[in-house]
């Protein structure tokens, strides 16, 4: 014990003052292992100084190796070709514009990012061989690896990364969902051949994850990069392509070249299938077509669920729904009416009948229990109609009302549509459904031209992300450009500016608190759940899924 | 082969007994045939006659052993040469189809498969009655020349619409004949083709038999086709035969009130209107299948009595071959006359101008490209209360040239129609009401004249509203004037013409084209889609309305005798012009135009044996090509020479009111058409 | 001339009446005909009357039961939601019936009128408007169906109205066959020598003889409509939820028949093809009927 | 014979004009901003404004018609907003699968139809009839899609003999492909089955009650012969044209199927562009859908009219 007391001073001492007070939020038991693990890995510890400091400090082990279902690859064998079944891409697959999850797990076979955003939202640096930030977290210096080289040949180099990002910034990248208001065109400096330095727009103690697989239109290309990226599908990843059909599908032959030789491929061939709807991609696995399913739903893939043969990969997610209401438009106006509506709603009887179980409460804001910050001592709301109906009563309303309820049709919406409708009915809110199609909502995404971001009432469906920032920032933000509810509080503003500089976990779990309480006190939107990622496999091993979407293969291979 | 002295040891080639034959119509039996006994002998030719309605198309197809499925034969036996068909297996019906008996129809066209050579059809007749391929075409080919069709190897090769109707019924004949059959059924061959066709189909029927000694049951609505073509004859009625015997002596002397009333109503002997009303036979044919305990005509005899409802006569035999189901057989020939002796007038009221004049009508029509010239240069004049007649062959342009003068069709520039004097535009859309309601129409066929939706009443009142301005009670009151004048029942003006008998229904379109008092009706071949009784009935009423209301007539029809009993004068028409005009008496005599004389020899008549006919060579030449020169000369049997393929001959005033378009002058016409013509013909 | 010759003796029914209802008696011995009736008939009984009638509300939602299987309780089983699809099935025939009656009345209505007046009319309006016709038939009605809803909107106004105006075209060639040999007939040239105006002549005189195949036309398209109806919900096009309409009911459950919930997909299924056999079965005892 | 295929092909590119007429401007009424829905909503409205210039999405709809007419006739379909591909480019291999898909569905529905119809026929009213009536009838009443469904569930599922896509491993043997696309030929052949066998039982009722019929069985051939050499030749014909109407439904109708199948037909891209707002490759795609329709009925028609003596040896002599 003793020298691995001294052992862990020497380690201290070449730490800086965030990354040492990290230590010690473990060592006081203040977070569990996991969690700084996960911590560490954002401030750029390195995983084997992690784990000697974890074991070190003797932190509890509660969910300790919990890496989920998919770690072991010992039954998994080499050869084959693995394949999978995927939503098919929206649109050209293109770095700059992809904005679905087809499009952006194709990106993620052959492309690679500064760093991979795992399932456990832990991040495992790739290109970046580790990064640092400065003091208050305003910049961020990354060591980019030596030795990777695209699928051409060609060596990678720091300035492949700057141009990367350059490339983004600099032309209306999707990308900029996540960047916009945090690192502007212009602030990434090539240091070195080997070091790249951001300086970001204000402090942001979450900075890696918003350069990493998460922000998933982030695949580092070569400087030399001008478009036509379905042509080559050019990265550094384990696999290269071999055919492109569009809408059809790819089939990817393994990288021999490939870095990371403990990542090797096991498989030779990825055969990536696309498919229009859930169904097909259900059945196809079912009948053997594919042997991987990514993504899928528990309305849509009961068929998986209750079968022995399939292999669930479950991932705890932060993926909801947000049903908005505008506060700044009858008949929600008033936050009493408002709370009626979510307290109108039994959400566990959603989360077990939508989701047979696989699902998180949702508590109304978008901190979601799988975020470390999340602060789990804020009391979840529960059903209660008396409440409710004494709140609308309370607000003038007690007759009830009429609104129209709008969204879209996809995943279990409409369904959740109907639940919350029925559910109103008890509380005299005659609620009508609208629902129309993903493009008929969204619209143009802006202000004045969706029915998203202009109706009085809707339902939008989240994709997961490794922090809360941007279900903070540009979905309630008073500024921010997705703000549906139209929810303008400068209390909330302030309390979420202070939980983006804020490093530690301490601080991010005050700001949290004190942002989860307000929002179940205003309450702009419903948060009903947070559902799992789904995924399933027959007869492989090894698959890794992220929440976002992505799959890693690299590791897959039949177990018999 | 002589057909006397086979009949001596052979067995006769069709012997009905006593055969029943009945159809399943809504769920129940109904008796078609009762009891039909007749028998043929070999070589002989036998006619069966009867009005639409009375079984002979049945008995056809029964003798063929092809009644429709919801047919059956419920009595009697039918023995063919001495086979009893009844009793064959389906293997022996084959072999009987193939070798003893074949039948030939009505409608050629159809009767031809349309997507397979004619000559292969022919050729399937031969295989089927064991030739080989090879030997079945060539036997084809003989046989085709054999009813002279010319070119028959190029015939051969050509699918049946390609084929003019003469042409696809020799044909069809020729297929008949390849299995030289003990009997051969012949059911209305010659219906729907035009007169001068018809008597070519009949020339070589008649000739063939005499070659081929066939036995022939011919059926056939015309008695006069029937009293030419055949040795017996058995009159069909209700599905009874009520009278049998040698044509000549039952047509001269009929014994069955049935067989007189038939015979009276045919105009017929150069009878015309102010002579006498054409007789009729009153009633209707009984609902098929009825019960019948008496006499299947006691419903519509004018000498029936209380035992004829009672008691169904027995055959009587008359005399020697000769029998009749009547129990008054003796005084049939004293049937009654329906109709009285015509007190009115019939001559032309007042001469006067013409009430309708007609000046250089064209009318071409575009067809595929090609100008079809159906009126070239027509005029002619109706004076008032006159009956102008219109003959010619199919495609001569006589419908075109009535539905011009009625602004039904608009006529080429330089076609003047004139009412009254007046200048009428070209279409309908340019006259006035008076002028419309001046020129009406009694079109061939009432079931497509009358709108089926629509009943007798509301037909008549919407003329009456339209043409002359009728409302309410008094429109009503016309509407029973009306059915009146035309002798329709008032408690029928209520039904819909799927509700009336064929006569009725002419009587209503009749009407109709009398609600708004007009000057001029056109005729359009208005009796031949009804039976003879009932176009007599039809002519009588005609000349009664005429008699009356002092209209004027454009009576169009392909039956001469029809015509002749009712125009008073009569123009003739081919190719779109008008070859001979003049009164009706004119033109059926000699001197004539060639190509009246042709058409008018080509009518089978009952008196009169001996009139030489004159034959057209080939079909009617395409309006789109008219032949040089005068139209007629590619056909013509008295045909110059030269001048008559240069030169088209003016429509010329030959002799007072007499119009003829030849080149022969009218004495040396006068001259020729007294002996036969020169060119004829091969003969059969 | 003394007797009134060749009046029938047989009794001439004396009204319009008979033939109507030897028409009627026609079709009425046709077992083809009767069963279509009984089954339409059953339905539309179900559309009139099915909320009153069905055991559940259709639209209360059970979430924690379900995906039962059919019992005693729920003849054919609950939904995703826990609805019971037997109340489901039955409520939803309005709907359909509603929708798919509307839309070919429509598209009957304006092909009707186009037909007749293209037909009697040929020459130049004829040509012109029956090219337009064939560029929509080259079109199917699914594309056509999914372009309008996806630009006006999902609707019932809109799938009527797309439906309709699609059946247009279609109704109209039949219509105008039908014309094109009424109008050889006399009767319509003796209706224009009285000086009757075209309208007249067309919805006055023809119309009424053209009115067989139209109502075969309609039965045969109200077949087609509730078909494409279905198939447009099913694309999730047209209607919205929670309506218990066929066509959605079997696109929300399709997924699920590999997990073995066959029920809710079948019934909707069955709904669907027995109306849909039903309209058939008397679209052709009709035809019978009028062909003859 | 050559007057009326001048007459029918003229006729045809009058059609083919209106409908790219309709087609154009069916997809004009279509909602959405081009250049938004290519940049995504981050984009600034200067670049959407920008690139919608650069699109000519601005210009007006004649002068985008006549621009989009004359690169068809360079066989250029201009360019998809969504996929940034050449139409053509997408086009072809999407109905180059659809007819692969509509051929074997042809090859397995048109004999069963026409025996079918033909059996029914010569037993009218009697219970082979019935069976292949009503069977057909009823089978043809039954949405595409539900017969997917069920199909699927039932030889891809519970019995596990045939795949449940359509689309077969890239590389596969012919066979292979075949046998990825029999359970949705398979789908077809239940919808069209009832359609074909009531065409052909039609016509050949016709020519059974025909009098050329009667003349051929008073012929005394037997039966065999009559009704291959009278009857069939005589009540196939149409049939013919019926199949080639079939063709709309079967190349690009198909959306169902093909999403429930996920074959990447043309049925399946007109559904993505569609939800894409994707107004060149819409366009395109229903252009193409039209044309195919149209030659298959052009075709038919002359088919038709070749073996129909009437119209190939014009009128009578």
């Amino acid at each position: 014990m003793d020298a691995r007391q001294h052992r862990l001073d020497e380690v201290r001492r070449e730490r800086s003052e965030v990354e040492n007070h990290l230590i010690d939020e473990l060592s006081a038991g203040k977070i569990s292992r996991r969690e700084f693990v996960r911590r560490g890995t954002v401030l750029g510890l390195s995983l084997p100084a992690l784990s000697f400091i974890a074991s070190a400090c003797g932190g509890d082990d509660d969910d300790g190796a919990a890496t989920g279902a998919t770690e072991t690859t010992g039954g998994a064998q080499a050869g084959g070709t693995l394949r999978t079944a995927l939503i098919s891409p929206a649109g050209a697959l293109d770095p700059l514009t992809v904005g679905d999850e087809g499009g952006l797990a194709t990106l993620g076979q052959s492309g690679e990012y500064l760093a991979w955003s795992d399932d456990e939202l832990m991040l495992q640096p790739r290109i970046a061989e580790s990064w640092e930030p400065n003091e208050d977290g305003s910049v961020w210096t990354f060591a980019i690896r030596q030795g990777v080289t695209f699928h051409d040949g060609t060596p990678l180099t720091a300035e492949d990364v700057v141009a990367t990002m350059e490339f983004h910034l600099g032309n209306e990248s999707n990308a900029l969902s996540a960047l916009g208001g945090v690192l502007s065109a212009g602030n990434t400096r090539l240091v070195d051949e080997t070091t790249v330095e951001f300086t970001l727009d204000a402090p942001n103690g979450n900075f890696p994850y918003l350069v990493s697989s998460d922000n998933y239109n982030l695949i580092i290309l070569p400087k030399t990069y001008r478009g036509d990226w379905e042509k080559t599908f050019i990265g550094t990843g384990p696999w290269k392509l071999e055919t492109y059909t569009p809408e059809e599908g790819v089939t990817y032959v393994k990288n021999p070249d490939y870095w990371d030789t403990s990542r090797m491929p096991l498989a030779d061939k990825n055969e990536v299938k696309y498919y229009e709807d859930e169904q097909a991609r259900v059945i196809a696995l079912q009948g053997g077509e594919v042997d991987v399913v990514s993504n899928f739903s528990v309305a849509g893939g009961g068929a998986l669920l209750d079968d022995p043969s399939f292999t669930i990969i479950e991932l705890r997610a932060s993926q909801h729904r947000k049903v908005h209401m505008r506060t700044d438009m009858e008949p929600f106006t008033d936050k009493r009416v408002r709370q009626a509506m979510a307290l109108a709603v039994d959400r566990q009887a959603l989360v077990d009948g939508l989701f047979e179980g696989r699902a998180d409460l949702g508590n109304d804001s978008p901190f979601a229990p799988v975020f470390p910050s999340t602060d789990p001592s804020v009391p979840q709301r529960e059903q209660d109609l008396d409440q409710a109906r004494q709140l609308l009563e309370a607000a003038g309303m007690g007759d009830g009302f009429n609104v129209k309820l709008e969204s879209w049709q996809g995943f279990e919406i409409p369904d959740l549509a109907v639940l919350l409708q029925n559910a109103w009915e008890e509380i005299g809110v005659t609620v009508e459904l609208q629902i129309t199609d993903d493009g008929a909502y969204y619209g143009d995404f802006t202000y004045g031209s969706s029915r998203w971001l202009d109706s009085p009432f809707g339902i939008t469906d989240w994709g997961h992300r490794g922090v809360p920032n941007v279900f903070l920032s540009s979905a309630l933000g008073s500024k921010g450009p997705w703000n549906a509810p139209h929810f303008k509080n400068p209390t909330f503003d302030q309390l979420l500016s202070d939980y983006v500089a804020a490093f530690d976990l301490d601080a991010q779990r005050a700001a949290a608190k004190q942002i989860q309480e307000l929002l179940l006190e205003e309450t702009p939107a419903i948060f009903p759940y947070f559902y799992f990622h789904l995924a399933a496999t027959k007869n492989v091993e090894g698959v890794e899924p992220t929440g976002m979407g992505h799959f890693d293969l690299s590791q897959a291979g039949f177990t018999t | 082969m002589s057909a006397v002295a086979a009949s001596v040891t052979a067995p006769p080639a069709l012997e009905l007994d006593d055969l029943s034959v009945a159809f399943r119509v809504r769920g129940r039996w109904r008796r078609v045939l009762r009891g039909v006994s007749l028998t043929i002998a070999p070589g002989e030719s036998y006619g069966l006659v009867g009005e639409s309605g009375c079984g002979k198309s049945t008995t056809a197809l029964a003798v063929m052993r092809y009644l429709p499925r919801n047919g059956r034969v419920t009595g009697g036996s039918i023995h063919v040469a001495g086979a009893d068909l009844l009793a064959m297996s389906e293997r022996e019906v084959l072999r009987y189809r193939s070798r003893s008996v074949s039948m030939v129809y009505q409608n050629p066209g159809a009767a031809l498969n349309p997507s397979l050579r004619v000559g292969e059809q022919v050729a399937e007749a031969f295989e089927v009655a064991g030739a080989s391929r090879q030997e079945a075409l060539e036997r084809a080919r003989e046989m085709l020349a054999r009813v002279q069709i010319a070119d028959a190897a190029r015939v051969m090769r050509r699918y049946p619409h390609q084929l003019s109707g003469g042409m696809q019924q020799r044909a069809l004949i020729a297929m008949a004949l390849a299995s030289d059959p003990a009997l051969l059924v012949l059911d209305e061959p010659t219906t729907g083709l035009d007169a001068t066709v018809e008597a070519e189909v009949l020339d070589l029927i008649a000739g063939l038999r005499a070659e081929l000694g066939t036995s022939i049951l011919f059926i056939s609505h015309n008695l006069a086709v029937v009293r030419r073509m055949c040795e017996r004859v058995g009159v069909l009625y209700a599905g009874r035969l009520v009278e049998e015997g040698r044509a000549n002596e039952l047509f001269h002397d009929p014994r069955h009130p049935y067989t007189v009333g038939l015979l009276r109503c045919l105009p017929r002997g150069g009878v015309s209107k102010g002579e006498r009303p054409l007789d009729t036979i009153p009633g209707l044919l009984p609902e098929l299948g009825a019960e019948l305990p008496g006499c299947v005509f006691a419903d519509r005899c004018g000498l029936v009595r209380d035992v004829c409802r009672q008691e169904e006569p027995p055959l009587y035999p008359v005399a020697r071959g000769r029998t009749s189901r009547c129990h008054f057989w003796q005084e049939a020939h004293e049937l009654p006359f329906t109709a009285e002796t015509r007190t009115a007038p019939s001559a032309r009221t007042g001469r006067g101008g013409p009430v309708l004049a007609v000046a250089d009508a064209s009318k071409t029509f575009r067809q595929e490209g090609q100008d079809v010239h159906a009126l070239a240069g027509v005029s002619l004049a109706v004076g008032p209360g006159e009956t102008l007649g219109l003959v010619g062959e199919s495609g001569s342009g006589k419908t075109t040239l009535a539905r011009v003068l009625l602004g039904l069709t608009a006529p080429d520039q330089g076609t003047i129609v004139e009412l009254d004097g007046q200048v009428l535009g070209g279409t309908l859309g340019e006259r006035g009401t008076e002028e419309v309601r001046a020129l009406q129409i009694v079109f061939q066929n009432p079931d497509s004249a009358l709108n089926r939706r629509f009943s007798a009443r509301r037909i008549l009142a919407r003329a009456l509203t339209k043409l002359v301005g009728l409302e309410g009670r008094r429109r009503s009151e016309r509407v029973l004037e009306l059915a009146r004048s035309v002798r329709f029942d008032e408690r029928l003006l209520g039904a819909r013409p799927v509700q009336l008998s064929g006569g009725l229904k002419q009587r209503v379109a009749i009407a109709r084209a009398f609600a708004g008092d007009p000057r001029v009706v056109v005729c359009d071949e208005p009796t031949s889609a009804l039976d003879v009784s009932v176009q007599a009935a039809i002519l009588n009423l005609l000349v009664e309305l005429q008699g009356k209301q002092g209209v004027s007539y454009l009576f169009i029809s392909h039956d001469l005798g029809v015509v002749r009993y009712l125009a008073d004068r009569i123009a003739v028409l081919y190719l779109g012009r008008v070859m001979e005009v003049g009164d009706a008496a004119t033109v059926f005599a000699a001197p004539h135009h060639p190509y009246t004389e042709a058409l008018v020899s080509a009518v089978p008549a009952f008196e009169g044996e001996g009139r030489p006919r004159i034959r057209l060579e080939g079909e009617i030449p395409s309006a789109a090509e008219p032949p040089s020169g005068c139209v007629f000369h590619t056909r013509c049997p008295r045909k110059l020479g030269e001048i008559c393929e240069r030169e088209e001959p003016p429509l010329a005033e030959v002799e007072p009111g007499h119009l003829l378009r030849c080149h022969i002058p009218l004495e040396e016409l006068r001259l020729v058409q007294a002996t036969p013509p020169p060119n004829q013909p091969r003969s059969p | 001339m003394s007797t009134v010759d060749e009046i029938a003796p047989i009794v001439v029914h004396d009204s319009a009446r008979a033939s109507r209802r030897e028409r009627l008696r026609l079709v009425l011995r046709s077992r083809t005909f009767l069963v279509g009736a009984v089954i339409v008939g059953f339905w539309v009984f179900c559309a009139l009357f099915g909320p009153a009638v069905v055991p559940d509300d259709p639209y209360a939602d059970d979430i924690l039961n379900r995906l039962q299987p059919p019992s005693s309780e729920h003849w054919f089983g609950t939904d995703r939601l826990g609805r019971d699809v037997f109340s489901r099935v039955i409520v939803g025939a309005r709907d359909i019936l509603i929708v798919a009656t509307l839309a070919t009345v429509l598209g009957t209505l304006l092909g009707t009128a186009l037909g007749l007046v293209t037909g009697y009319f040929r020459g130049l309006t004829d040509e012109a408007i029956m090219r337009v016709v064939d560029a929509f038939l080259a079109i199917p009605i699914v594309v056509i169906g999914l372009l309008a809803l996806t630009a006006l909107g999902p609707s019932r106004v809109t799938v009527v109205l797309v439906i309709g105006i699609v059946f247009t075209p279609i109704i109209a060639r039949t219509v105008r066959a039908a014309v094109l040999s009424e109008r050889e007939l006399e009767y319509v040239e003796a209706a224009r020598l009285r000086n009757e105006h075209a309208p007249y002549v067309l919805f006055g005189e023809i119309l009424p003889n053209v009115l067989g195949p139209v109502l075969v036309e309609f039965t045969v398209r109200l077949g087609y409509a509730i078909f494409a109806i279905a198939t447009l919900s099913f694309l999730g096009f047209g209607i919205q939820p929670p309506a218990p309409d066929w066509g959605l009911q079997i696109f929300e459950h399709y997924g699920l028949l590999g997990a073995g919930d066959w029920w809710p997909t079948l019934f909707p299924a069955l709904a669907i093809a027995t109306l849909v056999v039903g309209v058939n079965l008397i679209a052709d005892g009709l035809t019978q009927a009028f062909e003859r | 014979m050559g007057r009326f295929i001048l007459r029918r092909i003229a006729l045809a590119l009058i059609t083919l004009w209106l409908l790219s007429v309709i087609v154009f401007v069916a997809c004009e009424v279509m909602p959405g901003d081009v250049a938004r829905s290519i940049l995504g909503p981050t984009a600034a409205p200067e670049t959407v404004e920008a690139l919608n210039e650069e699109l000519g999405t601005d210009r007006p709809v004649v002068v985008r018609y006549a621009d989009w007419m004359a690169g068809i006739f360079q066989g250029d379909l201009g360019e998809s907003h969504a996929f940034r591909r050449p139409v053509d480019e997408m086009i072809w291999p999407a109905l180059w699968n659809s007819a692969k898909l509509a051929f074997l569905a042809f090859l397995l529905v048109v004999p069963l139809g026409i025996v079918g119809g033909v059996i029914a026929a010569l037993h009218e009213g009697r219970a082979a009839d019935r069976a292949i009536s009503v069977g057909g009838l009823s089978a043809a009443a039954i949405p595409d899609f539900v017969w997917a469904v069920v199909t699927i569930l039932v030889f891809g599922i519970w019995l596990e003999i045939l795949p449940v896509t359509a689309q077969a491993p890239p590389g596969a043997s012919f066979l292979t492909r075949v046998e990825y696309l029999i359970l949705p030929a398979l789908c077809l052949v239940f919808v069209l089955f009832g359609y074909l066998a009531r065409m052909a039982r039609a016509g050949t009722t016709e020519a059974l009650d025909s009098d050329y019929t009667r003349t051929a069985v008073l012929k005394g051939l037997p039966r065999r012969t009559v009704i291959r050499r009278h009857v069939l030749r005589n009540s196939l014909l149409p049939t013919i044209a019926v199949v080639a109407t079939q063709t709309g439904y079967l190349i690009g109708g198909l959306v169902a199927i093909e999403l429930i199948f996920n074959y990447p037909g043309i049925g399946r891209l007109i559904v993505r562009a569609a939800d894409q707002k994707d107004f060149p490759l819409l366009q395109g795609t229903v252009l193409v859908i039209g044309v195919v329709y149209l030659l298959a009925t052009l075709v038919a028609d002359l088919a038709y009219a070749y073996l129909n003596p009437r119209i190939r040896y014009g009128a009578a002599m």
